[in-house]
C-alpha cells in the first residue's frame, strides 16, 4: 500500500477497502463514521485552543503587548489551562430561565459548526464528505448557528441577552445574503458547487486571480460578511461588551461558556476555510501555468499545509479587523449590508456571469 | 378583539434595562437606568451615589492642608488641577502671592494633567466604541506622564502636590528634560490616534451628529470645558479668569459650533496638541525661586466667603469655601465638572439607540468619583 | 450623477480610513521589539522606584539605632486620617529633667492616604518615604507597624 | 467687562428689592426667598446683565438659618454675582425652584435637597440624589451619626 502526503485518496480508499473486506457494509460504514467523527472532534480542539491562543498572541502583538508567556513556552499552553478551569467551573443556574434551550443552546452553536466541518477538504483526498452541492451545504450549516445564539439569548432571561440575541439574527440573516452572492460569484466561474471540483479547476491559477476584478471585489465582500457572520469584531454586537455587557451568552459559565467561545473560533476557522477553498485554491500549490521548476518546489510543499497557511493568513487577517477597528451600530450595520454590499454584490454577479458568457477569463 | 387590546399595551411598554452600577462603559459605579424601545432609548435617569463619601462634609473637620489629600480622590484624573483649586482659593482668603517659580511649575503640572487625562479619555472612548487596541496605545502613553509625576510629586495619580502657599517640594532636576522628552515623543505618536480613531470611517459614522447639544443648550445646563466647548460655548476659564500663569502663555481655546459626539472627542484631541504647546512655551523659562510661599503652620482664613474657578480637563471645577476664622472651614462646596455634566443626559440620549447612549457618555467623560463626591 | 459620485467617493475613503488604521496596528504587529510589558514578579531585583516615590511611612534609623523623633506629636495632628497615633512616655535626663521622649509611634499603613503632611511637617525630619510599594498581607492587623526600633534612642542633638 | 462697583449700581437699579453688597470677590445680592425666582428671572433676561451661566449652587447651613447660595456667570460680559437667601424654617424649609431658569439647576437643586432638607417648589423631579430615604440630612451642622463620624 503506497502512502504519500501528497494525495490522501489512496490511503482512505485502502482504509475503506480493509474495512469493507473484513465486515458487513453497514458496520464499515458506521465504523468509518466513527473515525472520522473522532477525528475532527480532535483536529475541532487543537484548532479551537491553538486559535485562541494565536489570537492573543497577535492582539497582544498589535498593542505593543507580550500577552500570554507564563503557562509553558511562550505562554504556549495557557489554552489548555483556561480550558481546563473552565471545565472546572461551576454552571451558575439562572433563575426563571428556560433550563432546556439555556442548556441546549451551546450544543447547537457547536453542532452548526462540527455539521461544517465534515465538508471541508483538507487536502487532496481528505475531506470526510464531498458533496456535489459543497457551497450551499456549507453555508446552509453554518448559518445554523444563529438558532442557539437566539436560543441562547431568549433562554436567559435577561434583557441584555435578549438585545442581543436579536441584534445577531438580524445581522446573520442580512449578512447571509452577502456570503452566499459572493460565493455564487465564483460558483458562477467554476460552472460547479462542488468542492473537490472547484479546487480542481484552480490548479493554474485560482479564481481570485482568474476572475478578475470580480472576483476580488467577491472575496473582499465575503471576507468582511463572514466577519459580520461569525459575530467578531468589528461587527460583534451580539456581544458587544461596552454596550451588552456579553450580549447573548452574559449568564452562561463553565463549559457553557467555553462552547460558545470555542465555536467563535472554530467558526472564523471555518469561513476563512471556504475562503481559501473557494479564492484561493484550497489545498492547491500556487502554480503558474507553464513554469516547471516553480511549479515543482511549490508543489514540493505538502497540500495541507498550503491549505492550513492560506487559512492562517485569512484568519490572521479577520483578526486584524478585530483589533483595528471600532464597533458598527446595529443601523449601520444593516446599512453596510444593503445599501452597498448587496447592489454591489448583485451587479457583481452580473459581470462575472458576462465575463464567463464572454470567455474573458482565462 | 381583547387580544387586540393586549397586543396595543405591550406595544406601549417600554423596555427598562438597568447599565450599571457595574457596566464596561459606565467607568466606575454609575446607573443609568435606561427605558427602551426596541433600540432606541425613550428616556435615561442617572441614579448616583454609589461612591458617595461625603467630601464636603469631611472638610468641614479638616484644616485647609488636610482638604488637599480629598480633593485628589474626587476627579482623580484631574488630581492636580483639584488640588490647585483649593490651594488658589485659600491663597486667594490670605492675599498671599505665591513665588513665580510656583505659577510655572502648577500651570505645566496642569497641563501635563490635561493630557494624561485626554489620553486616557481617548483610550476609553475608543474602547466604548469597541476599538480594544485604542486602550492600550492611549494607557501607554500616559504612562508616561505619570512617570513624570511619579518622579517629582510622588504619586501617580493622587499627586497631592500642590499645598496653600506653595508645593509640597520642589522638581526634580530632571523634571524639563523629562518633559521635553515625553512632548517629543507625544508628538511623534499622536499621529496614531488620528489614524487609528479619528479618520476612522467607522468612528466618524459612529459619533458624527450623535448627542447633539446647541449653544443655547449647553449654556442653560452649564457644561463646560471640552463638552461646553464643542458646542460653540467659549467657556474656558483659563481664558477668561487666567490663574496661575496662564496669562504670560498665548493658547488657542478649542471652540467647534456642532456640539456632537464627534467634536466633543475632536475638542480634546486638540486640547491635548494646545496643552504641549503651552508647556513649550513655560518648560525653558520657570524662573529660580523657593517653591513655596511663607505660610504659617496653621492655616486661618479670615472670615468670610471665597470662590476660585479652575479649569479642568473636564470643565469648570468652583471651589466655594465660607470660613468662619476658624482652622477648619465652616462649609466648602465643590462645583464639580461632571455633576453638571451628566445633568443633561437624558436630553441628549433620547431618542438614540444604546450604543449611542454609550458612546454618548463615553464622550462627557465622566469620572463618577467627581460626581458623588 | 452627483449623488453616484458621492457614493463611489464614500466607499472609497472609507476604505482607505480603514487601511491607515489597519497600517498602525499592523505595523505594530512587525515590530515586536516595541513592547512595554515590564514582567513584574520577575524583574523585580532590577525593579528601581523613583526616590520620591510614596511607599509608606517609614522613620530611618541610623547605625546605633537612634532615631530622630522627639514625640511631639504634629505628626499625629497634621494626619487627615487618624493613621499616625503617638505614645509618648517620660524620662529623666542626666541634668535631671523630665523629658517628654516617644515610647511607640503607631502607623496604620491601611488608613494612610500618602498625603506626605506628616513627613512635610515633622519638625525633626524624622519621618520618610520609603519606596516599598508591595503592601499586601493576609492579615490586616500585619497592616498596623510601630515605627520606631525596639531599644532605639533619640539622636544626639536634635531637639 | 463691568468693575465690580459698577455692577452693584447696576444690580439695585434692576433689582431693588434685592440688598446688593459689594463682598471680597463679587457682588452680593441678599434676596428673600419670595421674590428669588423673580430676581434670578430678572439678572438673567437682563441685556445689561445676561447672567447666562448658573455656575454653582450652594445650600448653606448657617446653624440657625439655612441659606441656599447662588453663583451667576455671565460669559458675555465677564462678571460673576452671588445671590444669597436665607430660610428661617429649619423644619419645613421650602424656596421656589429656578430650574425654569436655569434648566442646569435640577441636578443642582436634588443635591441640596438631598444634604440638606431643602424642598425646591416646582422642582420636576425631586427626589434623593446620593442617599437613602432613611438618611438625615448630613450637611446640617446638627446633624449626628456616632457610627461614621468620629470626632478626636
Amino acid at each position: 500500500m503506497e502512502f504519500s502526503i501528497y494525495d490522501f485518496s489512496s490511503f482512505t480508499a485502502w482504509i475503506d477497502q480493509s474495512l469493507r473486506a473484513s465486515m458487513s457494509p453497514g458496520l464499515a460504514l458506521a465504523i468509518e463514521m466513527l473515525i472520522i467523527g473522532v477525528v475532527i472532534l480532535i483536529f475541532y480542539a487543537i484548532v479551537g485552543l491553538f486559535l485562541v491562543y494565536a489570537e492573543r498572541k497577535v492582539c497582544a502583538l498589535m498593542q505593543n503587548r507580550l500577552g500570554p508567556n507564563r503557562v509553558g513556552p511562550g505562554g504556549m499552553f495557557q489554552t489548555i489551562a483556561d480550558l481546563v478551569k473552565l471545565l472546572f467551573v461551576e454552571l451558575v443556574p439562572i433563575k426563571n430561565a428556560d433550563k432546556i434551550l439555556f442548556s441546549l443552546a451551546p450544543y447547537i452553536v457547536i453542532i452548526a459548526s462540527f455539521m461544517a466541518m465534515g465538508a471541508l477538504p483538507f487536502a487532496k483526498g481528505l475531506h470526510a464528505i464531498d458533496l456535489n452541492i459543497g457551497v450551499f451545504y456549507l453555508m446552509a450549516v453554518s448559518s445554523m448557528g444563529v438558532v442557539g445564539v437566539l436560543l441562547a439569548g431568549w433562554a436567559s432571561n435577561n434583557k441584555y441577552s435578549l438585545i442581543g440575541a436579536m441584534r445577531s439574527g438580524a445581522q446573520i440573516v442580512s449578512y447571509e445574503l452577502s456570503v452566499g452572492m459572493s460565493l455564487v460569484t465564483i460558483v458562477v466561474l467554476a460552472g460547479t458547487m462542488q468542492l473537490s471540483e472547484i479546487v480542481q479547476a484552480q490548479q493554474y491559477g485560482w479564481f481570485i486571480f482568474r476572475g478578475h476584478i470580480p472576483a476580488v471585489i467577491a472575496f473582499i465582500i465575503y471576507i468582511v460578511a463572514s466577519t459580520a457572520e461569525t459575530n467578531r469584531g468589528p461587527f460583534d454586537l451580539a456581544e458587544a461588551e461596552s454596550e451588552l455587557t456579553a450580549g447573548f451568552h452574559t449568564e452562561y459559565s463553565g463549559i457553557r461558556f467555553a462552547f460558545f467561545f470555542l465555536a467563535e473560533y472554530i467558526n472564523m476557522f471555518i469561513v476563512a476555510a471556504i475562503a481559501t477553498t473557494v479564492f484561493f485554491g484550497g489545498w492547491m500549490p500556487f502554480n503558474v501555468y507553464g513554469w516547471e521548476g516553480f511549479n515543482k518546489v511549490m508543489n514540493l510543499i505538502p497540500p495541507f499545509i498550503w491549505f492550513l497557511g492560506k487559512t492562517g493568513a485569512l484568519i490572521f487577517l479577520i483578526m486584524w479587523f478585530k483589533w483595528t477597528f471600532p464597533r458598527l451600530r446595529i443601523d449601520q450595520l444593516l446599512t453596510l449590508e444593503w445599501k452597498y454590499f448587496l447592489p454591489i454584490n448583485i451587479v457583481n454577479v452580473l459581470i462575472m456571469a458576462l465575463i464567463v458568457l464572454l470567455g474573458w477569463h482565462w | 378583539m381583547e387580544v387586540k387590546e393586549k397586543k396595543v399595551g405591550l406595544e406601549n411598554e417600554e423596555y427598562i434595562i438597568n447599565m450599571g452600577p457595574q457596566h464596561p462603559s459606565t467607568h466606575g459605579v454609575l446607573r443609568l437606568v435606561v427605558a427602551l424601545k426596541g433600540e432606541i432609548v425613550q428616556r435615561v435617569e442617572p441614579h448616583l451615589g454609589y461612591i458617595h463619601r461625603g467630601i464636603e462634609k469631611m472638610c468641614e473637620n479638616l484644616t485647609y492642608q488636610q482638604i488637599i489629600h480629598l480633593t485628589d480622590r474626587m476627579d482623580y484624573l484631574s488630581a492636580h488641577i483639584n488640588n490647585e483649586a483649593v490651594c488658589l482659593t485659600v491663597e486667594k482668603a490670605l492675599e498671599i502671592e505665591v513665588p513665580e517659580r510656583v505659577k510655572y511649575i502648577r500651570t505645566i503640572m496642569s497641563e501635563l494633567t490635561r493630557i494624561q487625562s485626554h489620553q486616557l479619555f481617548w483610550a476609553t472612548f475608543g474602547m466604548d466604541l469597541g476599538g480594544l487596541t485604542c486602550f492600550f496605545y492611549g494607557l501607554r502613553d500616559r504612562e508616561k506622564v505619570l512617570d513624570i509625576f511619579e518622579e517629582s510629586c510622588g504619586g501617580r495619580m493622587i499627586v497631592s502636590y500642590n499645598t496653600p502657599g506653595g508645593l509640597m517640594n520642589d522638581i526634580h532636576p530632571n523634571f524639563q528634560n523629562r518633559v521635553k522628552e515625553f512632548l517629543k515623543y507625544f508628538r511623534g505618536v499622536i499621529h496614531e490616534y488620528d489614524d487609528l480613531l479619528t479618520g476612522n470611517v467607522i468612528f466618524q459614522e459612529r459619533s458624527k451628529g450623535m448627542g447633539v447639544m446647541t449653544k443655547e443648550e449647553a449654556i442653560a445646563w452649564g457644561l463646560t470645558g471640552p463638552t461646553g466647548r464643542a458646542s460653540g460655548f467659549s467657556c474656558d476659564i483659563r481664558k477668561h479668569y487666567p490663574y496661575s500663569a496662564y496669562d504670560r502663555v498665548t493658547f488657542r481655546e478649542i471652540l467647534f459650533d456642532e456640539g456632537d459626539v464627534f467634536h466633543r472627542y475632536l475638542a480634546r484631541m486638540e486640547e491635548m496638541r494646545e496643552s504641549m504647546n503651552i508647556i513649550d512655551q513655560l518648560i525653558d523659562n520657570i524662573p529660580e525661586g523657593p517653591y513655596t510661599a511663607k505660610m504659617k503652620p496653621v492655616i486661618k482664613l479670615p472670615e468670610g466667603e471665597y470662590f476660585q474657578s479652575v479649569e479642568t480637563a473636564r470643565g469648570e471645577l468652583g471651589v466655594y469655601i465660607v470660613s468662619d476664622g476658624n482652622k477648619n472651614p465652616f462649609r466648602v462646596k465643590f462645583r464639580s465638572p461632571n455633576f453638571v455634566n451628566l445633568a443633561p443626559l437624558n436630553l441628549m440620549a433620547r431618542g438614540s439607540k444604546i450604543a449611542d447612549l454609550v458612546a454618548i457618555g463615553g464622550s462627557l467623560d465622566l469620572i463618577i468619583p467627581d460626581i458623588d463626591r | 450623477m452627483k449623488s453616484v459620485i458621492e457614493y463611489f467617493k464614500g466607499i472609497y475613503n472609507g476604505i482607505k480610513s480603514l487601511l491607515v488604521g489597519m497600517s498602525v496596528t499592523g505595523g505594530y504587529f512587525i515590530k515586536p521589539g516595541t513592547t512595554l510589558t515590564q514582567q513584574y514578579p520577575d524583574n523585580r531585583d532590577t525593579l528601581v522606584m523613583f526616590e520620591r516615590f510614596k511607599g509608606e511611612v517609614v522613620m530611618p534609623h541610623n547605625e546605633k539605632n537612634e532615631h530622630k523623633c522627639t514625640g511631639c506629636g504634629i505628626c499625629e495632628i497634621n494626619c487627615p486620617n487618624g493613621s499616625i497615633e503617638v505614645i509618648p512616655t517620660t524620662e529623666v535626663t542626666e541634668e535631671g529633667k523630665k523629658k517628654r521622649i516617644i515610647d511607640k509611634h503607631i502607623y496604620h499603613l491601611g488608613m494612610c492616604t500618602f498625603c506626605g503632611l506628616c513627613v512635610k511637617t515633622c519638625p525633626s525630619q524624622a519621618l520618610a518615604f520609603s519606596q516599598e510599594f508591595e503592601h499586601a498581607v493576609f492579615d490586616r492587623k500585619k497592616l498596623t507597624k510601630v515605627l520606631n526600633q525596639p531599644g532605639s534612642k533619640l539622636m544626639k542633638g536634635v531637639e | 467687562m463691568m468693575e465690580k462697583s459698577q455692577l452693584c449700581a447696576a444690580l439695585t437699579t434692576i433689582v431693588p428689592e434685592a440688598v446688593t453688597v459689594e463682598g471680597k470677590q463679587f457682588a452680593e445680592l441678599t434676596v428673600a426667598p419670595q421674590n428669588l425666582r423673580s430676581v434670578i428671572g430678572r439678572l438673567k433676561e437682563d441685556p445689561g446683565l445676561s447672567f447666562d451661566i448658573l455656575v454653582c449652587l450652594t445650600g448653606m447651613d448657617y446653624g440657625t438659618d439655612l441659606g441656599v447660595v447662588y453663583h451667576l456667570r455671565s460669559y458675555a460680559l465677564n462678571h460673576m454675582a452671588v445671590v444669597k437667601t436665607r430660610i428661617s424654617d429649619r423644619e419645613n424649609p421650602a424656596i421656589d425652584s429656578i430650574c425654569s431658569i436655569y434648566p442646569g439647576a435640577e441636578f443642582h437643586e436634588r443635591e441640596v435637597y438631598d444634604l440638606l432638607g431643602i424642598k425646591f417648589n416646582d422642582h420636576p423631579d425631586l427626589r434623593r440624589l446620593f442617599l437613602d430615604s432613611t438618611w438625615g440630612y448630613p450637611l446640617r451642622k446638627d446633624y449626628k451619626d456616632d457610627v461614621n463620624i468620629v470626632l478626636k
